[in-house]
């Protein structure tokens, strides 16, 4: 069974090394808090692998209360959840790894 | 295309969820998202089994935290949450005491002269937490 | 697949991937391991990324008013905490051997990691 | 009654003599000696000999390398590597410390007080 993976940090202040030894392919992840930045990581201060593109390959969501909060726009091909949505995430995978 | 809510009926299975918290509600948004994510799994109809306060996280039991009127006193609405919905909520004691959070008999215990956790939580320790582990479905960390 | 690696499937998987004394959560994410084994729940102890600093030889923190994190690791057996990991890229990319390390490891890859992480019930990563 | 409050007198006075705190734990762990050691034992009715001794100074031994005082299980299997398996018993154990014996062979080495974290 899948692991939901609670991303909650800045790309700058996540370790994708670290990230990426743990998550599977087929794992769902959700960005939280500073996490959300993540939706606008093609900036040229990010590592290529932390770029919002790269993390197309897996089922991905954005928290709506942390990206509205940030003002960031959500762009046509990125899932947004509330917390009921969060919540939801959390009870259809069988475990969830936090990364702050 | 964006679907702001995943369209899920009312969950049929119920889950013990076990939160861990270990930001103080002054160092980030983390004990906020925890609150609600709390708040928002009571009212799914999940169950939640132990709220387990760790590290910087006991500060959310304090009672003596005091925010101007137009800001959120989080420990005190963790405290009407607990309170209202029964629930069991720990905090570590060994993190508790080194950031002044003692109940009545911790205090008594450190011959200090007051305490500063609400009552609506135990002062108690990372066995409560193993415990709630084998009890629980599902286990989320805030930090 | 790395196939030298065998694991056994624990409900509990304890991730500590920061370095001792810069924050508590090293140990914290050790206090957790102890108390899983007074309570007799066996765990996964995985020391990831920067967390493999934790397990160098030789330190000294006593000029910095904390005590020594590594020698604590060193009472693991002692607790009966035998699934002590370590995540082989971390120690590569920090250019550290496992010499260098105070306590007996198992040695795992990506892979391994996945699959420790997969098998758990709860995963707590300080 | 009054010879019980009398015996409670005179061991608060002692305790405050030693620097105890009210479980008998030693406020400054460097106050500790032989004979601070012997005193916190009649504290605990406890009268050292030398199977005692052998034990206290593998706690000390043990905590200066370490910085940890182990509990129960951990004591036990301490005790059994370093003085063998039939010391390494918790009931070899409890027979001379008592019925939590980490517990008390901490307070009695001068290591300390558990944090109540279990």
């Amino acid at each position: 069974m899948h692991s939901l993976h609670i991303i909650a940090k800045a790309p700058t202040a996540t370790s994708l090394a670290d990230l990426l030894a743990v998550i599977d392919e087929s794992d769902v992840l959700i960005f939280i808090e500073d996490g959300v930045y993540f939706a606008r990581s093609e900036f040229p201060c990010v590592e290529p692998a932390a770029s919002a593109p790269y993390f197309r390959q897996y089922e991905c969501y954005y928290l709506a209360e942390d990206l509205a909060a940030r003002g960031i726009e959500a762009h046509d091909d990125m899932q947004v959840v509330d917390t009921r949505g969060f919540v939801a995430l959390s009870a259809r995978l069988a475990r969830s790894v936090s990364w702050y | 295309m964006v679907a702001y809510v995943i369209d899920t009926p009312e969950p049929i299975t119920v889950l013990r969820y076990v939160l861990l918290i270990n930001a103080a509600p002054q160092s980030g948004e983390a004990a906020n998202s925890a609150l609600r994510f709390a708040g928002t799994l009571l009212e799914m109809g999940h169950h939640i089994e132990r709220l387990f306060f760790y590290g910087d996280g006991v500060i959310n039991a304090s009672n003596l935290t005091v925010m101007p009127q137009d800001e959120t006193n989080l420990p005190a609405v963790w405290n009407a949450l607990i309170e209202e919905n029964g629930l069991s909520s720990v905090v570590c004691v060994s993190s508790a005491i080194r950031r002044g959070i003692v109940d009545s008999a911790e205090a008594r215990r450190h011959e200090l002269p007051a305490s500063s956790c609400y009552t609506s939580s135990e002062i108690g320790g990372l066995g409560q937490l193993i415990e709630a582990l084998s009890n629980c479905d599902r286990t989320l960390s805030f930090g | 697949m790395d196939n030298q690696t065998q694991t056994k499937k624990q409900s509990i998987s304890l991730i500590a991937r920061r370095a001792p004394y810069g924050s508590g959560a090293a140990r914290q994410t050790l206090d957790i391991a102890f108390a899983a084994a007074v309570f007799e729940r066996p765990l996964n102890y995985i020391f990831l990324g920067d967390g493999v600093y934790q397990l160098l030889s030789k330190q000294d923190p006593e000029a910095i008013q904390n005590k020594p994190h590594g020698a604590a690791l060193e009472t693991l057996e002692l607790y009966g905490i035998d699934e002590v990991y370590v995540h082989r890229n971390s120690l590569i990319q920090r250019a550290l051997s496992e010499d260098e390390l105070v306590c007996k490891v198992t040695l795992i890859d990506d892979c391994t990691l996945k699959e420790l992480v997969a098998e758990s019930i709860h995963v707590i990563n300080l | 009654m009054s010879e019980s409050l009398d015996r409670d007198t005179g061991l608060a006075k002692k305790n405050e003599l030693l620097r105890l705190d009210a479980e008998g734990f030693l406020k400054r762990l460097s106050d500790w000696d032989e004979s601070v050691a012997t005193s916190i034992a009649a504290n605990e009715d406890i009268c050292l000999q030398e199977t005692h001794w052998e034990i206290i100074y593998l706690l000390r031994a043990f905590y200066r390398t370490h910085s940890i005082a182990p509990p129960n299980r951990a004591f036990v299997s301490l005790v059994k590597r370093e003085l063998g398996a039939e010391k390494g018993q918790s009931r070899y154990l409890m027979g001379m410390f008592g019925g939590s014996p980490a517990k008390t062979a901490a307070k009695v080495a001068g290591l300390p007080k558990p944090e109540n974290c279990l």
